[in-house]
């Protein structure tokens, strides 16, 4: 198991911390992983990012120029993330702000409706949730459902930690949603 | 692997260094290691220590040599055009003979250049940018867990030796964040009778770097230098070895080139090419014996680097047979691309 | 109606500095986003323009000008 | 309905001399605004052929993409130094010097209050928005009292950190500058204001009469971490009963 | 004739903490008497045992070779810097930074200032002689209008290099300083007020009240190309009007 | 010999640059290059130039930086520590591509050392004591003659690749007077279509050293650095050979350290010793090649430095062969002995 | 003849810093060299000094200490 | 002809400007000449050096640690020159201001009495002209008298030729002078 993950939407969505609960529930399961925030320019502005990686092996790089996966929380981040996904690899999309399609017919292609489950559950804030209980339910290798959950106790800062069961409740909605 | 936990390689330095009982630390803001200020402003008033951003990197380094002439354990950090500053005050700690930490979280150049993560101010720390016959111990990290245990040994080689030691990372390993275990303090202790706190019951302690008289007291102050120098390098030196026994080819990097460099040796190998790295972890004092010993059972060595082409000179001065040895390196921000350097060690083959 | 705003869209960023400042407060946030992700800004009140021009001169995107209509 | 064409008039436009691109800067910030009007007086002034801006890093390095003029980096805190050979060299040019507060107190203090003792015949443009900007958010030397920062994150205490530094008190101390005046842009009687300070800045230079101070209280709603238009509140309520507003010097 | 050794007692003696070696600075040179003074406060306050100087580059960089206490050299400019450094480890010790003004108001503005605008709990002492003593005589940025030296041969040209910088006037804009006067060793008058100056400095930071600030002017008669009592002459009568005596803080 | 002139290494280099066009100069006192400032301060306004005491080393630098950009000629001065306190701003004035002189009379050190003459700062000077890939030309000349010669060259070769230059001097020489023959202008012109004189009938020129995208900007820029570098390690290197035709042993030095050796090697040639000089005249770039060749032909190559080792690393990477090379140096501003180099050359007789 | 300044030679350099400040004018410079090869201070007229101790106090060597003769 | 010369003074004894008068007339014999001030220590005080070398082959190191002439102007210089002259060497001083006697007795001494000399012939400041009178007559080979003479045209600058005539009446006293 190797994967590289982009994930990508603009500051205040969460990507950064979405990013760190994948690690960290990866590293219950004893797994090699990396994570760093993308900061290439000095430069201000909306758009974050951060790469992932999880390997059964060492990781070399942590950065990631070709994605094995890319989870894309808003239309800038999809443009601009979807050329470098990897021929066969996986772009999540977050379908309630992008009213675009993808280009590529070459990889695999999930939209969920990231903001609009969150809503639903009661929480406009846990979008990144939604994604990545999506993510989870398509690659399940990556990490268990219950690791993420478990690792939302540590990824999550004390004083957030009061809507952890809001995450929870997207977490598993997006999970076993299918859009 | 329960005590592992999740840190930025940043914030990584910083825990590591109050662990080792550091409780000044003096520094100015520079993306990329602004997690470390950050970090300490937070943490360090939690355990009674002090935490002070200085107008410049030039106060902040004069800050350290304050500290540490004061008899604590003192650090500052900062990134390439930060570092460039605090030359002058780095060559009078070493001239002073006094022991401090250094992290240097290095990123492109040169001038203002960009913030992504680079290699390319090898030659600043490992041959000193500062003036004067003086060195820096010198400590390159490959992951966040070293980033804290060498913090950690740092401090002690810098007591044990009175000298400034560098942790040099970069952009990309101050950045990541990865699973690590917390470092033990080491439990060494150091004294400092040198150190300036009052003169009460004893003569006067000076500390100075300067030497008037060339005759009688600056060359002879140098050549102790040297000799704490030579012990050094004699005793200090680390580095590691990876699939080495058998190899024909030989990658030599270190810090973050060295990680890419050795997924690239985890592909070479699965085609039975028989390549192994060679890890400084000291640059200086660099390993010369160890890699030119290695580099005599083999038939290529590649050096592979964020810069274009640093630490490559020590690896010939080591090797001594320029035929034998190739370059490559990426600069600017750029890291190594995997997949070149398997092209390369390829092509070797024949 | 004297004239009013004209947003330049992929200049705005949607601080809502203008509104602050608009003295009919007619400046609102859109629901569409720009290319680069952001909502921007749109007068939500033509009629109510005075062509006071305060909005454009606070905006830090200049991403504002004012057109006046001429007589007729 | 829309007027036709032939209806209407700009009674507001962009400035010929700001590059049409749009900036790289946060939305709210300050800097923003205060780039669109010196343009404004760069255009009333007519003086785009004869004007050099150098800007240090800071969230404004990149001013030179934004002004359609002669433009230099400078390193952090050094910009008075760079402009200090640049105008020695074209006495004739309007050299602007474009500094924030981190670059032109902490770091650049030494180079900042020379360049304004020898009297250079520049003008400085001080963005004074309480905290480093580009950087993401550390304590300035003008940050304020408890003010949260990266480095204060219990707030700066003056005790031991000291009291936001004032840059005109500091700099009026001095005999060579022949003008120096604080303004803010958080509302549009200000943003007028600073622009004539920094009109009267550059006309100062190309009367060869010596250097030119002009202070702005700037907004960074990022690193504040609140909204803009509570950033333009803030600066009003916090900043500006600290950093008085008005000329210091007008000779 | 000689009186014997039972007949008379000293009534000025040199103080204790003064080591009895001779200096290495030219005949009426002003730090001598600085020294000399500095250890009678030592002496007085009984802080020997308790005090730090730091001396940067500079005539008096020997410092610690005539007061009897713990001392340490900087680099030129960065005594505050490293006074700071030592004061936050030790908070109890009594730490002087003892300056000159090429150092303190040149090089080491940036650092000068900022110590100061902490409210570091250390003295300093500005050694101001109008002059770069150690490097051969080069102007200083107290260097006064008209005055010849290595690099100003043709004397100082204000509306070349600005005015004679005033770091009193200076560090008192900034709030944290609890102490700030400027005094002169030309005669005996100021010599004891300089050292009642320098005295409340000491017991200030002994209080742990702040940071105190005293500058002095001082000769140098070699680089002033005047013997040592036209120098004394020279500091009342052309440094003193432009630099006013006086205490400016005592809070 | 009628148009020879006694003058001080020191005020030699001003008035040469004054002969090169140099009408900006920047600098900040120190010994032992206090004549510089103290010439150009005179010297200067009496053509119609700008002498500037600079509040610091900083800001000197960066003022050359704002000369140089703006088109003009421009030259700084410092010894040992000043130098170290320039390193930002030269990484930058070589980002930024601007040509630029300095000189360096260097002293003794580490930190604030003494101020006689020294050596020990060759690694800062070749090495780039500031941050990123770049290089300075460097050229060490070894008499008053050469200094004026070479500071008027200096001019050219900075215009010509748009590079600092650095003239490594010591404070022997700088202090030394020598008869020499002021040297001519050369009348090469340099157009400087990039510089800053206001953008009238043109789009804006922009100098910058930031490159904010690692993968577009910065490292094509550095590799267009590294292009002009080959270039000038194509035809740049200077050197001068001494007796070496017929040399059994080398003695390689530089400046001042090179003189003596000289001396030296008058005294071993009348014993009928074959021994000469390889002296490079440029540090950076090294005439490599050259010192190979000569190196191959000899049975031992002595580095002489007034330094603890510094050069002879570049000796050591052009020999590539340790066991050839031997090192002599003194430091803390002291002066090698001439009979001490007759004793190690007549040793290796054997 | 109540006190006098006695001078310690190998530390005077003779700047006559003390005779500027002596109210009584008596600090002169001697004929002979010391150690350091300098000209050092005398005093001139040893009747007429009060020990008032200014020239001690100005001494930037330190080289004047001041006795006073004890009462009989 | 290879001299390694040392002159010793106190400050205002004008002992650069005596080594500097030293080389420019051995520039006119077409000698090699360098001229290098004492400037070791950044020390104030009173005492100055200046070391000169003339020869007939190029010159290596212009510093001269054991010099084969010492020129002393007054007393501490004395003490700290005549311990470094080489064996066989000169040591010329002034006796007008050393009122001791050198030590050595392996080296040559000459007394002059610079000072009075100089004073006789109407110039306090001339004693260095005095000592480099003598040395010419000491030493023959180093540089003629006339080329000093000739050399004071440009050693002196413009203010101070008006005391050139006093400067070569005392040379040429000190010259033909046998004390
Ligand atoms: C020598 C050096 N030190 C530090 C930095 C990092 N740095 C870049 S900009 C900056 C400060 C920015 O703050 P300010 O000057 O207030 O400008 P703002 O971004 O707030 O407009 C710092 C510390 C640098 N580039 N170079
Ligand atoms: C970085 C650096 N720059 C310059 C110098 C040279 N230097 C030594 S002391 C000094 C200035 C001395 O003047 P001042 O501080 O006024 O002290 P003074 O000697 O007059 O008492 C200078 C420029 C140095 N040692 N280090
Ligand atoms: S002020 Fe400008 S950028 Fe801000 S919302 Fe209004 S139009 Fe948009
Ligand atoms: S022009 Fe005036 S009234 Fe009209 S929208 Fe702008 S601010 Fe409001
Ligand atoms: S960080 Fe602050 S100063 Fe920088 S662009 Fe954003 S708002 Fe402006
Ligand atoms: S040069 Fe000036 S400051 Fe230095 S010791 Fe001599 S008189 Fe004093
Ligand atoms: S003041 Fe002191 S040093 Fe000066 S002449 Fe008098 S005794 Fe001598
Ligand atoms: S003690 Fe007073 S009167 Fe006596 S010599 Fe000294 S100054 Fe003159
Ligand atoms: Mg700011
Ligand atoms: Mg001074």
């Amino acid at each position: 198991m190797h994967e590289e993950i982009v994930v990508a939407g603009f500051g205040g969505q969460g990507v950064i911390m979405a990013g760190k609960l994948l690690c960290l529930a990866a590293m219950k399961e004893g797994k090699h992983v990396s994570h760093i925030p993308s900061y290439g320019a000095e430069m201000r502005g909306g758009t974050a990012n951060c790469s992932v990686v999880i390997s059964d092996d060492p990781i070399g790089s942590p950065v990631v120029p070709h994605p094995t996966i890319v989870v894309a929380m808003n239309g800038p981040s999809m443009r601009k993330f979807e050329p470098r996904l990897k021929k066969g690899g996986l772009l999540l999309y977050n379908s309630s702000l992008i009213d675009f399609k993808p280009e590529r017919d070459d990889i695999e292609v999930i939209a969920v409706k990231a903001n609009d489950i969150a809503e639903d559950e009661g929480s406009k804030m846990a979008a990144n949730m939604a994604a990545i209980g999506r993510l989870q339910a398509a690659k399940p290798d990556l990490v268990s459902l219950d690791n993420i959950i478990d690792a939302l106790k540590i990824a999550v800062s004390k004083r957030n930690q009061k809507h952890n069961e809001v995450n929870i409740k997207v977490l598993k909605k997006a999970n076993s949603s299918t859009t | 692997m329960s005590d592992q936990i999740l840190m930025k390689g940043n914030e990584a330095v910083g825990e590591a260094a109050i662990i080792a009982g550091c409780r000044h630390y003096f520094a100015y803001p520079i993306t990329p290691q602004n997690e470390i200020p950050a970090y300490m402003a937070k943490r360090l008033p939690e355990v009674g220590g002090t935490f002070l951003q200085a107008e410049s990197e030039l106060a902040a380094i004069n800050m350290v040599f304050g500290a540490s002439a004061a008899g604590a354990r003192a650090m500052t950090s900062s990134s390439s055009p930060g570092i460039s500053l605090k030359q002058e005050g780095i060559s009078y700690i070493a001239g002073a003979e006094l022991p401090c930490v250094i992290v240097d979280m290095m990123r492109g150049g040169p001038g203002l250049g960009n913030i992504a993560g680079s290699q390319s101010d090898y030659f600043q720390a490992t041959r000193g940018g500062g003036n004067g016959d003086y060195r820096v111990l010198v400590i390159a990290p490959a992951s966040v867990q070293e980033l804290a245990d060498m913090t950690v040994k740092a401090f002690d080689l810098a007591d044990h030796y009175s000298i400034p030691v560098m942790i040099l990372g970069d952009g990309f390993l101050g950045q990541m964040s990865e699973p690590f275990t917390l470092p033990e303090p080491s439990g060494k202790t150091f004294d400092k009778p040198w150190a300036l706190t009052g003169a009460k019951g004893r003569k006067p302690n000076i500390i100075a770097s300067m030497r008037l008289t060339p005759e009688d007291l600056l060359e002879k102050h140098n050549l102790e230098l040297q000799k704490t120098y030579q012990e050094i390098e004699a005793n200090e030196v680390m580095y590691e070895s990876y699939l080495l026994d058998d190899a024909e080819y030989v990658i030599v990097a270190y810090g973050t080139s060295a990680r890419i460099s050795r997924s690239a040796i985890g592909e070479l190998r699965k085609e039975g090419i028989k390549v192994g790295l060679f890890r400084p972890l000291t640059l200086w004092p660099y390993p010369y014996k160890e890699l030119k010993a290695v580099s005599d059972r083999a038939k290529k060595v590649l050096t592979v680097e964020m810069s274009l082409g640093q630490m490559v000179e020590d690896v010939r001065l080591a090797v001594q047979n320029d035929s034998k040895v190739d370059f490559y390196g990426r600069t600017g921000g750029m890291l190594p691309v995997s997949e070149e350097i398997i092209r390369k060690v390829r092509s070797y083959g024949g | 109606m004297r004239g009013k705003p004209i947003v330049d869209v992929e200049r705005c960023k949607g601080c809502m500095l203008c509104n602050a400042v608009c003295p009919e407060n007619i400046m609102g946030i859109g629901e569409r986003f720009n290319r680069q992700g952001l909502a921007y800004a749109v007068c939500v009140n033509e009629e109510a323009c005075t062509t006071c021009r305060s909005c454009a001169i606070i905006c830090p995107e200049s991403a504002i000008r004012i057109i006046k209509y001429v007589e007729g | 309905m829309e007027a036709k064409a032939a209806d209407f008039k700009y009674v507001y436009d962009r400035p010929k001399s700001l590059v049409d691109v749009p900036t790289h800067y946060c939305p709210g910030c300050g800097h923003g605004i205060v780039h669109k009007i010196l343009a404004e007086v760069i255009d009333e002034l007519g003086i785009r052929d004869d004007t050099i801006v150098v800007a240090p890093v800071g969230c404004s390095v990149l001013l030179y993409n934004y002004i359609d003029v002669d433009g230099c980096e400078a390193a952090h805190g050094r910009a008075p130094a760079v402009a200090t050979g640049l105008k020695r060299v074209h006495k004739d040019k309007v050299v602007i010097s474009y500094q924030g507060d981190g670059d032109l107190l902490a770091i650049g203090t030494g180079e900042a209050i020379h360049a304004a003792n020898r009297g250079e015949n520049f003008t400085t443009i001080f963005m004074n928005n309480a905290i480093y900007g580009m950087t993401g958010g550390q304590m300035a030397p003008t940050t304020m009292e408890n003010q949260v920062t990266k480095t204060t994150p219990y707030g700066r205490d003056t005790a031991d950190v000291g009291f936001p530094i004032r840059g005109c008190e500091l700099v009026n101390t001095l005999e060579a500058p022949v003008f120096i005046e604080r303004c803010a842009v958080y509302d549009v009687k200000h943003v007028l204001k600073t622009k004539r300070a920094i009109k009267k800045g550059l006309q100062n230079q190309i009367e060869g009469k010596g250097y030119s101070f002009i202070e702005v209280l700037s907004m960074c709603p990022t690193n504040w971490g609140i909204s803009p238009v509570k950033s333009a509140e803030w600066v009003k309520e916090v900043m500006e009963p600290y950093y008085k507003l008005g000329n210091f010097r007008d000779l």
